[in-house]
């Protein structure tokens, strides 16, 4: 009972979350939106017992990522959005689409709700447990990942920098 | 096993106490830096409101409360005044974790000195940290001012630079201890090397050197001198809080300054051995004095702060960028290659 | 005791709210936001099915997920600076020299 | 295999010779040109004549492996050399006429341009022509009958830029594919009944087959194919055509080629598989009717020509239906025989041709010739003894191997006989025309200053006519005397006995047994001698005596003359009926209908329905990201529902 009602609360929140990234106009407000949704689903995570992806879904997504997200919107800027009508394809094939195909999806599944059902903090993911089988069984897909995110910072670099950009002149030269 | 009713009425007595508890410790910490700088620069300090000006605080707190809470016409409201709420909340969700002292036995029930005990605190220290960053990036932006958006521009890149390595400092005293509970690494403290040598992870292998990084790390995320450019009142006013008075700068304030004690908290639970000290006397003392040790640890770590600011000259912005990920970076990782070595040795024995 | 199928549909719906997301959105930064969105509905059945079927494989892929989210927003926003450098908006609707 | 004698080693010298040349010859001078060209030609030459010192050591045949070649399955074909009489009668034909013009050839060559390119072209076809005969299958023949071709072409169109030389080396090109396309036939015919290339395992593959005697089974099939094969490599009626145009080629070319080795490889592609025509009596029969045919068609129109090289060609293209006869009738060895003095005499022939139009400064026209005598005495002495040659005198070569065709054709049946003779009254009749023409009564040609062929011949600046170097006149003299005593090893069925082995006992023995009674032989023998002496006294009558007689009686049998003269009409007939119906089928239908009706319009009309649909669908590409997504996300909600259909399904 008190799993339901939380996962009621928390998924509320979600849902809330997710439809004010949509309806906001500014991009700032869709960002911290976001963050509320990444910190409910962090509970979400937590009630399923996953503690661990919990605390690293709050660190990683709500502490970086989203953080980088604001410092863009800042750097750039960023105003308003405008309501341009750049997409009729969007408008009238898309949205329908992607909410039919999701009714769809969730009627499957509701159709089959009494199929499983799991308990609270069900499956207790300790760092241990987690770390244990990274570092075995998923070793080499974590290297390979981490030569991804090597590969990433060096190409965010040569991005982000401007082309024409001198070395500063300044007094260590 | 505690009962429910038992464990909440202890929570909130617990949450009450320390909330109060760590509000006057905020007040006392500005109090204490004031007369410290004072007296480095010197001078006295505050001297007038009560003996050795020890009202000030609260002369400055009843100030705050009734100066006029204005709001400039062209900040966007809603951020502006969610900002310095995100702050303050994250800067005292924080302190949830930390264990100030072995369980206090009461009635016949063993109170853990604690809020709560989560087997991820560190972890939990380290999210709601990371949450705290909107609040001055936010109060920034929301502003509507360069000098607040330059500051909370600055504010969010040094922090998730800075984040990197206090995380990374933070895993080789985790591999030593095997631990994110922060009473299991406390406890994996006690005792001494040779008979006389407190077991700190301070002193345990390479993890000084984490102890330094972590303590630059805790300048540059409390926005410390010599790390303060977000706020830098030579150049950008006032930084973030610029637009800022009254109550809402009250709450940055009180932020800063309780960040600096979860700092000072984490890195006394982590390199310095927690509460861990010598007890002796009677049943009372010896209940009392790990958190007298604690608290007298913390002290400690508060004044090198304050030392530091009395002291230091602010680093240039690329300086400070260039300190962090060319310097401090590698050799966090260094460490923590070579205390996994260690450790790795160490149980192959 | 929660089915898992309503962890399912909540995760279908962040996904499908982060695809609307992308089809109304101009802005190419909420763009942005809306494939995490997703990314963030996936994570969440991969930890329902996890708990379903009591096997902490689908925690480890969160991790893969979120390392491979972060790389991918770093190089995202990297691009979306130059973007905004060479094309000074942030509207799709105004990026598009890629036709005909 | 008894010790090796290292066989690849004759066609190969030739080829290195060809490559250096080729490759090289470009910054050579011209004494180091021909010295790599004899070398090697000359350094073949030994080496086949050491094979043939040892021959009698040998087991025969002899066969020397070199390596696998094509391995499919079953099907297994070798680079292999094979030895026997017969390849040792050719071998040193080709390689000692061979070398002989090589020797000549750097003499009348001396002043032309593209003189490496003359000598890599003559050593190639050397290595090609010993491939042939050495070949111990008929894929490999079949290379060097490609291969002999490719030479031909070349040598033909050497002076390129000439449009006749061009235009004759293309004829001659494309006339040969007919044929190769029947010889093609037929080795898919043997792999297909025999699964083997291989002379040894065709020929006893075929050897139990029970004689065709009737009807036209397998054996007739390949028989006839093959006998296509050698009609167009062999100029046979009705692919005789090439060969006097060939005449455009450099006359040494013509001496080696045209006349001596190349077009011969018929004859002994015919004698080598005789194996097959044994078997195959209509086949044999056939080769017979058409080798009669081309002696007596090709010495008519022989009797007209003018050029003294077109008559020649006539004169080879009727030769060598006498082989076809002799093979005919199975006289294999007596059509090798001919063959073997017909290269010595027709060689000598085209040489001596060949100096004398040196002698005049290239002209070729014999109506501009005549009392050549005192000019050229050597080359006239062994034109003489030539010319005495192929009609037939005895003792001379042509009287041997002519009497032996004859004699056996009159075994086989009186007809083929009687038109032998009249062809070789005819040749005789031409033959001393060209004789009479070239050499007697006064010289008719215009100062040759400046008036030489400018392509055929640089020699413009001299007066009269003159004798050729040493250089050319030596082959001349050995060719003469070759040509003398050439056909006594055939003296007493010798040659016969000697290629006994290979033709297997039927031949041998009819050898033993003298076949026809001595007076029966002799009388036969008196009438072809006959024959040839009024061949001989005609064209005295009639191109020394009386010169102003041929123009009337040509006035007199009119349109018949009309027609030899025009080769009756036979390239004007080929042109109606074959050429222009391809050419005008393959612009009409081929080149307007199928290519650019069909072919161009499916791809062009492909092109254009794609243009068109895709004009229709860049529409899509609008370079909208969010237009992208959207199609993506209709996209991606069918496959859904799909799937749930699937599902409930």
């Amino acid at each position: 009972m008190l799993h339901l009602v939380l996962f009621l609360v928390f998924g509320a929140i979600c849902v809330a979350g997710a439809i004010n990234l949509l309806a906001q106009t500014h991009p700032i407000s869709s960002a911290l939106s976001l963050v509320v949704v990444m910190a409910s689903l962090a509970v979400e995570y937590l009630l399923l017992g996953a503690e661990f992806v919990a605390a690293v879904q709050v660190i990683v997504y709500a502490g970086a990522v989203m953080v980088l997200f604001v410092f863009v919107i800042m750097l750039l800027n960023a105003g308003a959005e405008e309501r341009t009508k750049g997409s009729h394809v969007a408008l009238v094939l898309g949205v329908p689409g992607v909410l039919a195909g999701g009714l769809l999806v969730a009627w499957v599944l509701l159709k089959r709700s009494e199929t499983g059902r799991v308990a609270l903090g069900s499956l207790p993911g300790y760092p241990k447990t987690i770390g244990t089988l990274l570092f075995h069984e998923f070793l080499l897909p974590f290297e390979v990942t981490s030569i991804l995110v090597l590969i990433a910072i060096m190409g965010a670099v040569v991005l982000a920098s401007r082309p024409d950009a001198k070395t500063p002149s300044g007094k260590e030269s | 096993m505690l009962s429910l009713r038992i464990f909440i009425i202890a929570s909130v007595i617990k949450t009450v106490l320390v909330i109060f508890i760590l509000l006057t410790a905020v007040a006392y910490t500005v109090w204490l830096e004031r007369k410290v700088v004072g007296h480095m620069q010197n001078r006295w300090g505050p001297t007038r409101v009560g003996p050795f000006g020890l009202l000030q605080p609260l002369a400055d707190g009843v100030k705050f409360l009734l100066k006029e809470d204005l709001t400039p016409p062209h900040v966007y409201k809603p951020l502006f005044i969610a900002a310095p709420m995100i702050a303050v909340i994250c800067a005292l969700t924080s302190i949830a974790v930390i264990p100030f002292g072995t369980a206090l036995p009461i009635r016949g029930y063993s109170i853990p000195l604690q809020i709560t005990d989560v087997n991820i605190g560190l972890l939990v220290i380290l999210g709601v940290t990371s949450i705290g960053v909107y609040g001055v990036a936010l109060a920034g932006w929301s502003s509507n001012s360069k000098y607040s958006l330059l500051g909370g521009l600055r504010a969010s890149a040094q922090m998730v630079s800075y984040e990197i390595c206090l995380g990374l400092s933070l895993v080789g005293v985790l591999i030593v201890s095997g631990s994110f509970s922060l009473r299991e690494i406390v406890q994996s403290q006690g005792g001494h090397f040779w008979g006389f040598i407190p077991k700190w992870n301070i002193f345990y292998g390479g993890q000084f050197i984490a102890f330094f990084i972590y303590l630059m790390s805790a300048y540059a995320e409390t926005n410390r001198i010599p790390f303060d450019l977000p706020e830098a009142e030579t150049e950008l006013v006032a930084g973030y809080h610029t637009e800022y008075s009254a109550m809402k700068f009250a709450m940055f304030f009180m932020a800063e300054y309780a960040n600096m004690i979860t700092v000072a908290c984490v890195a006394t639970l982590l390199f310095l051995g927690g509460w861990s000290g010598p007890l002796f006397g009677p049943p009372l003392l010896v209940a009392i004095l790990p958190t007298f040790w604690f608290v007298a640890k913390i002290f400690v770590f508060l004044f090198i702060y304050i030392w530091v600011r009395g002291t230091l000259p602010r680093f240039r912005y690329d300086q400070l960028m260039a300190f962090g990920w060319k310097f401090l970076f590698p050799l966090a990782i260094a460490n923590l290659v070579v205390t996994a070595l260690i450790v790795a040795y160490r149980s192959s024995l | 005791m929660v089915p898992v199928s309503y962890y399912l549909v909540l995760s279908g719906i962040l996904f499908a709210c982060g695809v609307v997301g992308f089809l109304i959105k101009r802005n190419i930064i909420t763009i942005f936001m809306s494939i995490e969105l997703m990314l963030n509905g996936v994570n969440l059945s991969f930890v329902a099915f996890a708990a379903h079927w009591q096997k902490f494989s689908g925690q480890v892929f969160v991790f893969f997920v979120m390392v491979v989210a972060a790389a991918e927003a770093a190089v995202g926003l990297a691009i979306i600076i130059a973007v905004f450098r060479t094309r000074e908006t942030l509207n799709v609707d105004q990026v598009n020299l890629l036709k005909l | 295999m008894t010790s090796s004698l290292h066989l690849w080693l004759i066609p190969v010298l030739p080829l290195i010779g060809a490559a250096i040349n080729g490759f090289f010859g470009r910054h050579f001078s011209r004494r180091t040109v021909a010295g790599v060209a004899l070398t090697f030609c000359g350094a073949a030459f030994l080496k086949a004549l050491f094979v043939a010192a040892q021959f009698s050591s040998l087991s025969l045949p002899h066969t020397e492996f070199l390596a696998h070649w094509i391995r499919s399955g079953d099907f297994l074909v070798n680079f292999e050399f094979y030895l026997d009489q017969l390849t040792l009668v050719m071998l040193l034909v080709v390689t000692g006429v061979g070398f002989l013009i090589h020797i000549y050839s750097v003499g009348y060559m001396w002043e032309e341009g593209g003189f490496y390119r003359f000598f890599s072209y003559l050593n190639l076809f050397m290595f090609f022509m010993l491939t042939l005969v050495l070949a111990g299958n008929y894929l490999q023949m079949f290379i060097g009958w490609e291969g002999v071709g490719l030479a031909s072409y070349l040598l033909i169109g050497f002076w390129f830029t000439k449009d006749s030389a061009a235009n004759a080396g293309k004829k001659a090109f494309i006339v040969n594919r007919i044929g190769d396309f029947g010889f093609l036939i037929a080795l898919f015919l043997m792999i297909k009944h025999f699964e083997s290339l291989d002379f040894g395992r065709v020929f006893s593959s075929v050897s139990p087959l029970p004689t065709e005697n009737a009807g036209f089974g397998l054996l007739t099939s390949i028989g006839l194919l093959l006998m296509v094969g050698a009609a167009g490599k062999s100029a046979q009626i009705p692919l005789y055509v090439w060969l006097p145009d060939a005449m455009e080629g450099p006359t040494p070319v013509s001496a080696l080629i045209h006349a001596a080795t190349m077009v011969t490889a018929g004859v002994y592609m015919v004698a080598r598989s005789h194996v097959i025509f044994d078997h195959a009596p209509n086949a044999l029969t056939v080769v017979a009717i058409v080798g009669t045919l081309t002696a007596l068609f090709a010495a008519t129109i022989g009797i007209a020509q003018t050029d003294i090289k077109k008559v020649l060609a006539y004169s080879t293209v009727s030769q060598l239906g006498y082989m076809f006869m002799a093979c005919g009738v199975a006289a294999y060895s007596a059509g090798i025989f001919h063959l073997m003095t017909h290269a010595f005499f027709k060689g000598l022939l085209f040489l001596a041709a060949g100096s004398v139009i040196h002698a005049v400064g290239g002209e070729q026209d014999m109506r501009k010739m005549g009392g050549l005598r005192q000019y050229i005495p050597w080359t006239f002495l062994t034109m003489t003894i030539a010319t005495f040659a192929i009609a037939g005198f005895p003792p001379l070569a042509g009287f041997f191997s002519k009497d032996e065709i004859l004699a056996r054709a009159y075994q086989a049946n009186p007809a083929y006989w009687f038109i032998g003779v009249t062809t070789a009254f005819i040749t005789s009749f031409y033959m001393f025309r060209l004789w009479f023409m070239t050499f007697f009564g006064d010289y008719r040609g215009a100062e040759p200053a400046g008036h030489g062929h400018s392509n055929a011949h640089g020699h413009g600046g001299h007066g009269d006519p003159h004798e050729s170097p040493m250089i050319m006149l030596v082959p001349l003299m050995i060719l003469a005397v070759l040509s003398i005593v050439g056909g006594w090893v055939g003296i007493g069925g010798r040659f016969e006995h000697f290629l006994g082995p290979v033709f297997g006992e039927r031949a041998a023995s009819e050898v033993a047994t003298g076949g026809l009674s001595q007076s029966t032989e002799i009388t036969l023998m008196m009438i072809s001698v006959g024959a040839a002496f009024l061949g001989f006294y005609l064209a005295y009558l009639l191109y020394h005596k009386r010169r102003d007689l041929p123009q009337k009686i040509a006035d007199a049998l009119g349109g018949f003359y009309q027609a030899v003269v025009h080769k009756y009409y036979v390239d004007e007939i080929y042109a109606t009926l074959f050429v222009k119906p391809l050419v005008d089928g393959s612009t009409r239908i081929l080149w307007h209908g199928v290519d650019q009706g069909v072919i161009d319009a499916a791809v062009n009309d492909t092109a254009d329905g794609a243009r068109h649909v895709s004009d229709a669908a860049r529409h899509m590409q609008s370079g909208n990201v969010r237009s992208y997504a959207g199609w993506i996300a209709a996209g991606g909600a069918l496959i859904i529902a799909y799937m749930i259909w699937m599902g409930i399904r």
